[in-house]
């Protein structure tokens, strides 16, 4: 059934697999941005698992799988980063965490609540 | 080994180089970054014009990053695609960075939004320029990431709630495509060992890792070019964003994404897409004409109407696939529908940017834009209104512009391929953008004190735009009219490098 | 150098029409200099052409604008005849407009795209291929668009709403036809007819069928004819110049081209498509002239009057006799000069009397002699009374009728002549015969006040002189006739 | 470390972390509270940096722990508690429809992936032969820096920018009166407390540890982006202790060193591009001009990640915007 | 199975049993303090002895004290962390600025 890799490594590119299922399910299915970006980031992890598992020779990890998942990895967090900053602004001006058309207006009327310092 | 200077390698390194270094300078300087465009403008248009010329002359080529060829290292491939996408990128650019200076980046002091965009933009230029250059399917991935990221902030920049939640919106469906589009690429490198494109091709890889690749692949890049059933997120996200960051955002960004979908399936895998490929693409190309063109026509408000009409017109490029895609690529017609498409890629991207530019100056005037207020406008603003006199024209295809000629080039390849259902289509696509467009132009016409149908307190608020700057869109627009006279050069230098060996044309 | 003549008259009217744009609205001086400038060099430089393709020199330019797609320019004697009819009529219609537009404002606005839609007609004169035709039929849309939105007002508006809901599907239907055709056959230049033969038969009848509906918008066909009445609500001299001579007739020259140099007369006969098309205009002409008699407003009347008219140009080139095809084409310059004489003086009417209506025509011939002298030569002359034009052209097509055996031809003339008659002869009894109410002042400054200023009169007096000059003078080798027998016996013996 | 791979003993412990992996990510994505999903999600982290571990990755393992884990978890907590302390609404939860969609298509991609894996042909060397031929020509004995530095270097350097982008876009999202002030929110670290000695401790290590790691990325796993981070995690430290007040956002000095980084690579590649190959390292001075590129990708890789935690401009900058 | 086999297997039960002392001490106690008590003491002290059992193994003196070095940042993140959150946990009588 499972080819050359190394027998453990076809257990983590399946355990990847599921990986990036479970990460797609909380991007897409998930309202809070907070949680979508969790998902985000396991289904990148995952993702990056299933990829240095396929690299994984007879002869040991293929190193070009390994340098391209360190970017991946950064690429992940910067955009994390970037969402996170714009959530916290949204939620800062409208009182609101997640996106409009999926959250009810905080009861203090529509204005968000003063700026927290 | 350095081998003698070649000048397209060279400009192709400097098309990626300058406006990623002017985006670092924009970093630093701060106060002084809006006259970056004086250095950037005039340089990237140079490297554009060696770009184009080694191509015309030196026919299409490989370069390979740091020495190293692939599989190992990366390639830049200098196409007349690439060059041509390059230099639309330069006038698209130069336009709205030139258009920012009057206002959005202030002169005085350092503001917000005006630092932002500078970098911002440079930042996207670079990117784009990175993503019509590569060859390779990762480095494909960090360009396409470095653009939305870059994209993402542009969307948020005014600040306003309703801009923040595009921005996030655009952002969740942007990195879901990007993941999908790495999965693709990661089992593809699984499968074959090389993540570069020409190389891919060669192998011409079969078998389920390749279709779920494709499939995936797909996938991700629609989401990214917001092809009809994800499209959610572009109306608001292009309505909101400032004038110059609207025409970067709506003329370049979904370029960039549908390049890269016709670089996969024409030139990685032709032949490994079967049947189905061309007709999916086809179908949900009309449907995104249909649907973008009914949502324009209820829109009340210009940008948003503009954002629609986006959507409608990403329609028309992906006919290329069920035209010139995978097995048909060595039909006589493909030929045709290849340099149709993207063509219509050109002159969207120079129509749409013109449009939305002069939408931000109508903006600036008169303080909103709605379609309804914008009566008289033709009388108080005679170069913004022929400016979107001629974008409407190039956006409806009809002749003189270089729409027209995009379109003409479809159509006769979908009449001779004998799926005529396409030509229909391009057709009904057509009426239905007249139908969206000619109202705000009749509206442009009517007298300013049309009888009490704009509410007093359209009164314009803001100053008349400097001529200057209301030439702006008028010259893009008058570039897309100039696409269709002097369109047979554009078409030759699009034909460099084409993938499969499709005959010229109809002789 | 012959290559270059064509795009030099195409300059004339397009180089005054971008300059225009950029002109401010103050700069009145520079922009009727540029625009009459750009008129009679157009004039002397048809003139020269027609001395040349007189004497069978052929002029061809191209441009490449894609693979399988060029600009080409071909002027040939038929091109020639549509081309000196409206340079002619542009410098009448410039002069009559300076002088309409007194004091109004965006005219540098009007006068660009007036200019604009000049050019346009003359590129669909001479356009070699139908993509080029097609380009030009389309910027000519474009160009007349604006000017029937000029006023800005609500009616104009939805005038021009109408005329683009026409328009832009026809466009779409003439494009899939062009692109249907040229898909199966490759590039079809006008110089030597297609070679359809490869195609079936159904679809070349389905592609007539296209053809005739996209081209049929702007000749006005009966269903197709809806947005020329509401047209009027545009200001005089757009409706002059253009509803009466460049967009009519651009669409009969549009069938002329599909029908003589695209299928071939012989081909449409053997498709079995020249009746039905006569009998389509046959039917416009019955219809145009019976809707002419229920309108009040004069233009609205003068606008159906035209509907019939163009389908007289259809009938002639339908009928597959050489004659029937003269006298089609030579009423293409003979109904121009005096449709438009008739609209120059309504808009006099209109603009000096505030007449709109016909009942309030009674008693302003002895007010406004100039005037409603040239109206009636040219209402006379739509009857068809001789010595003036309309005659000529229905004698001919009354004949080549007979000719092709086709007496019905002769029925439908008498007809319409009639009706013509029942709609022009009472405005004509009202103009002249009728007492003038209290309100037209007869003797003193105010009364010649009516005739002021020159510019306005001279110009439809003019062609009333030219629709009675060409009537008289006929037989003589410069008339249109003869032109018109040159064009047929050079390209289209049967 | 084990000896043979794929003794039992090995495959059971892939298999307890396999499993740790999917319950943790399960918790992390479908637990109720958002807090304990994310306390969930470094967890995870950490365990994926073990996967690492396992399939050999030490590069990765370092960057996963770093950046995945340790960096995105500071994130995330952080925002969930400025998300707490501001009040703001939840979203309504997705209808069950939808959650069934989401579901399927979820499996749906997981399962293609899985069979695109399982379908993979056999003996693929992938590139670990052709980069053993080259690495002599890259100047550094890791493997892995070779290929992140020298033979997909373009890589490298783009996304080096894309951290940029982000930052660019972080701090435009913040208030216009707020612009070029300090960024994130001011700490109520006791000065003599437990936080601010630890936060004294630390660091020192720290740095030496950070330095250390990125110049080990020549010959060991280690290299610019993990040093980076392990700076940017002291100075956050410090910063969250109080002892450091971060920088003005508008300050010359730190949009310099934040550009320095990718300016050094770019700069490097237009000499490279003027001498025919773009980023080209030529042999005799490859060894040192990596580590050049690594020190100065350090600095800016560790000013950026730092200020990308810290989030936009939130207080004006005393001496005020320039 | 030498006598440093042997020792280190001993020294690496005795961690584990540790650990597995913390873990139930973090399910079985009743509130915070006490759980954050168990988790910080024995966990610690589990990680000693595995790192006492592992340092044979790694051949040479440097690696050896790297891995000491890893357990000392341990215990100090471990008892900062406990320290910090058994404030945060304290009932809020101290004024808020108390760290």
């Amino acid at each position: 059934m499972s080819p050359d890799l190394a027998p453990h490594a076809t257990i983590y590119a399946l355990v990847g697999a599921a990986l990036v299922g479970l990460g797609l399910y909380g991007l897409v299915a998930r309202r809070h941005p907070l949680r979508r970006l969790v998902g985000f980031n396991i289904m990148g992890s995952g993702l990056f698992i299933v990829f240095g598992a396929a690299g994984m020779g007879p002869l040991g990890p293929d190193p070009v799988p390994q340098a391209l998942i360190i970017t991946g990895i950064v690429v992940a967090f910067s955009a994390t980063a970037l969402i996170t900053a714009l959530a916290g602004r949204y939620a800062a001006l409208t009182g609101r965490a997640g996106l409009p058309e999926e959250t009810p207006p905080p009861e203090g009327g529509a204005a968000g609540r003063p700026e927290a310092s | 080994m350095t081998e003698p200077l070649d000048p397209a390698a060279l400009a192709a390194a400097l098309a990626v180089a300058l406006p990623l270094a002017g985006a670092l300078a924009a970093l630093v300087m701060g106060r002084r970054a809006g006259d970056l465009f004086f250095v950037t403008g005039p340089a990237m248009a140079l490297v554009a014009a060696a770009l184009v010329a080694g191509v015309a002359e030196g026919g299409p080529a490989r370069i390979a990053v740091g020495g190293f060829a692939p599989p190992l290292g990366i390639a830049l491939v200098t196409d007349g695609l690439a060059a041509t996408f390059v230099a639309t990128t330069v006038a698209v650019m130069a336009a709205a960075l030139a258009f920012a200076r009057g206002g959005l980046v202030a002169r005085l002091r350092e503001t917000r939004r005006g630092y932002a965009f500078v970098a911002l933009a440079h930042l996207a230029w670079g990117a784009l320029n990175a993503v019509f250059l590569s060859g390779d399917l990762f480095n494909l991935y960090v360009a396409l990431e470095l653009l939305s990221l870059a994209a993402i902030g542009l969307v948020a920049l005014e600040g306003k709630a309703e801009t923040l939640a595009a921005a996030i919106r655009y952002a969740f469906f942007a990195l879901t495509g990007s993941l999908l589009y790495l999965s693709g690429a990661i089992l593809l490198y699984a499968a074959t060992g090389t993540l570069d494109i020409a190389l891919l091709g060669a192998h011409a890889p079969e078998g389920a890792t390749t279709l779920v690749a494709g499939a995936l692949m797909t996938a991700g890049l629609c989401a990214k070019t917001a092809l009809f059933p994800l499209h959610a997120w572009l109306p608001p996200a292009h309505a909101g964003a400032p004038a110059p960051a609207s025409a970067i955002l709506s003329g370049l960004v979904p370029k960039a994404s549908f390049v890269v979908m016709a670089r996969l399936w024409l030139e990685a895998l032709p032949d490994a897409a079967g049947p189905a490929l061309g007709p999916l693409l086809g179908g949900l190309g009309a449907a995104a004409i249909l649907y973008g063109s009914v949502l324009a026509l209820r829109q009340e408000r210009l940008k948003l109407l503009v954002a629609y009409s986006t959507i409608a017109q990403i329609g028309y490029l992906f006919l290329l696939f069920p035209l010139a895609g995978g097995a048909l690529s060595t039909q006589p017609w493909a030929a045709g529908a290849w340099s149709g498409a993207m063509l219509h890629g050109v002159s969207h991207a120079l129509a749409k940017a013109a449009l939305f530019l002069a939408a931000g100056l109508v903006l600036a005037r008169l303080g909103h834009d709605r379609i309804a207020g914008l009566s008289g406008l033709a009388r108080a603003m005679p170069m913004t209104a022929f400016a979107i006199g001629l974008s409407a024209v190039t956006l409806m295809g009809l002749p003189p512009s270089g729409g027209f000629i995009a379109k003409y080039l479809l159509l006769v390849a979908a009449f001779a391929s004998g799926e005529w259902a396409w030509g229909v289509i391009l057709l009904a696509g057509g009426v239905l953008s007249a139908l969206y467009l000619f109202p705000v132009l009749g509206r442009l016409f009517a007298k300013g004190d049309a009888e009490g149908e704009d509410a007093p307190e359209d009164e314009p608020t803001g100053p008349l735009p400097s001529r200057a700057r209301e030439a702006i869109p008028l010259v893009l627009a008058g570039l897309a009219i100039a696409l269709g006279f002097a369109s047979a050069w554009p078409t030759a230098l699009l034909a460099i490098g084409r993938p499969g060996a499709a005959m010229e044309g109809l002789e | 150098m012959n290559g270059l003549l064509p795009v030099l008259i195409i300059a004339t009217s397009l180089a005054p029409a971008l300059a225009t744009f950029f002109l401010a609205e103050d700069q009145a001086g520079w922009r009727n200099g540029l625009n009459l400038g750009g008129a009679v060099l157009k004039i002397a430089l048809v003139g020269f052409m027609l001395v040349e393709v007189a004497d069978g020199a052929i002029y061809d330019t191209r441009f490449d604008l894609a693979p399988g797609l060029a600009l080409v320019l071909r002027v040939d004697a038929l091109s020639l005849l549509f081309v000196t009819l409206s340079a002619a009529l542009w410098l009448l219609t410039t002069i009559y407009a300076i002088a309409y537009f007194e004091g109004t404002r965006d005219l540098s606005r009007f006068f660009g795209f007036f200019s604009l839609c000049v050019a346009a007609t003359t590129g669909i004169a001479f356009s070699g291929t139908l993509v080029t035709f097609f380009v030009f039929y389309e910027l000519l849309t474009l160009s007349t668009w604006p000017l029937v939105v000029h006023k800005g007002d609500a009616a104009s508006l939805s005038a021009g709403r109408r005329y683009l809901a026409y328009t832009m599907p026809g466009s779409a239907a003439l494009l899939a036809a062009i692109v249907w055709l040229e898909s199966a056959v490759g590039p079809i230049a006008f110089a030597q007819p297609a070679a359809l033969e490869t195609v079936d038969e159904t679809t070349l009848r389905l592609v007539f069928v296209l053809f005739v509906l996209g081209i049929g918008v702007k000749a006005a066909l009966v269903p197709l004819h809806g947005w020329l009445p509401a047209a009027m609500a545009a200001p005089a001299p757009v409706s002059a110049l253009l509803h009466a001579v460049a967009v009519v007739k651009a669409g009969a020259f549009g069938i002329v081209r599909v029908v003589h140099d695209v299928y071939g007369i012989a081909r449409v006969e053997a498709l079995g498509l020249g009746t039905p098309l006569a009998l389509l205009a046959a039917f416009t002409i019955v219809y145009g002239s019976a809707r002419a008699l229920q309108q009040v407003d004069i233009k609205r009347r003068l606008a159906f009057s035209t509907v019939s008219q163009v389908s007289y140009i259809i009938l002639g080139v339908a009928l597959a006799g050489p004659v029937a095809t003269i006298g089609g084409l030579v009423h293409l310059v003979h109904q121009g000069l005096m449709k438009i004489t008739l609209f120059f003086c309504a808009g006099i009417f209109a603009e000096r009397a505030h007449v709109h209506r016909i009942d309030e025509l009674a008693g302003i011939g002895p007010r406004m002699p100039w005037t409603a002298s040239a109206f009636s030569v040219g209402a006379l002359g739509m009857i068809g009374v001789p010595p003036i034009a309309g005659f000529v052209s229905k004698w001919y097509l009354g004949i080549g009728g007979l000719q092709a055996g086709q007496p019905w031809v002769i029925g439908v003339l008498v007809a319409s002549s009639l009706l013509n008659a029942s709609y022009f002869l009472p405005l004509l009894y009202r103009m002249w015969f009728l007492p003038a109410p209290e309100t037209l002042p007869a003797r003193g400054p105010d009364a010649r006040a009516l005739e002021r200023p020159l510019g306005l009169i001279a110009p439809p007096v003019a062609t009333a002189l030219a629709a009675l000059a060409v009537g008289f003078l006929a037989a003589s080798p410069i008339s249109p006739l003869a032109w018109t027998t040159l064009i047929v016996e050079r390209a289209y013996t049967p | 470390m084990t000896s043979g791979v794929g003794s039992v003993a090995g495959l059971a412990f892939d298999l307890a972390l396999g499993g740790l992996l999917l319950a943790t990510a399960l918790a992390a994505v479908a637990g109720r509270n958002l807090f304990g999903g994310v306390v969930a999600f470094v967890v995870y982290g950490l365990l994926a940096s073990l996967a690492w571990v396992r399939l050999g990755a030490i590069d990765v393992a370092l960057a996963e722990a770093a950046i995945g884990a340790g960096l995105t978890g500071v994130l995330l907590v952080g925002a969930v508690a400025r998300l707490a302390r501001i009040g703001a609404v939840e979203p309504a939860p997705t209808a069950p429809v939808g959650k069934a969609l989401a579901a399927l298509g979820a499996v749906g991609v997981a399962g293609a992936i899985a069979l695109a894996v399982l379908a993979l042909p056999e003996g693929r060397p992938g590139l670990g032969p052709e980069v053993a031929r080259n690495l002599e020509a890259s100047g550094v004995e890791n493997p892995v820096t070779a290929v992140l530095i020298v033979f997909r270097g373009y890589d490298t350097l783009i996304e080096s920018i894309v951290l940029l982008a982000a930052l660019v876009g972080v701090w435009a999202a913040s208030l216009e009166r707020d612009w070029g002030g300090l960024p994130g929110l001011r700490q109520h670290a006791r000065p003599g407390g437990v936080m601010a000695t630890f936060a004294r401790l630390v660091p020192s290590i720290g740095i030496v540890v950070g330095i250390y790691v990125v110049h080990a990325g020549a010959y060991a796993p280690g290299g610019a982006f993990q040093g980076g981070t392990i700076l940017a995690a002291v100075y956050l430290l410090a910063a969250m202790a109080g002892l450091v007040e971060p920088p003005a956002v508008s300050r010359l000095p730190v949009r310099l060193a934040l550009a320095l980084g990718p300016a050094v690579f770019l700069g490097l590649g237009v000499v490279g591009a003027l001498g025919g190959t773009f980023l080209a390292f030529p042999e005799a001075v490859a060894g040192t001009l990596v580590l050049v590129v690594e020190t100065a990708l350090t600095v800016s890789i560790a000013a950026t990640l730092a200020l990308l935690v810290l989030g936009p401009p939130a207080r004006p900058s005393p001496g005020g915007a320039p | 199975m030498s006598a440093l086999d042997l020792f280190s297997l001993a020294a690496l039960t005795v961690g584990a049993g540790f650990f597995v002392a913390g873990t139930v001490g973090l399910l079985r106690f009743p509130d915070l303090h006490t759980r954050l008590h168990a988790l910080t003491k024995a966990d610690n002290l589990g990680l000693g002895f595995v790192v006492l059992g592992v340092m044979p193994h790694l051949g040479g003196l440097l690696p050896a004290l790297k891995v000491v070095g890893v357990w000392v940042l341990a215990m100090l993140a471990a008892g900062t962390a406990a320290q910090l959150v058994a404030r945060a946990a304290l009932p809020r009588r101290p004024p808020p600025e108390e760290g």
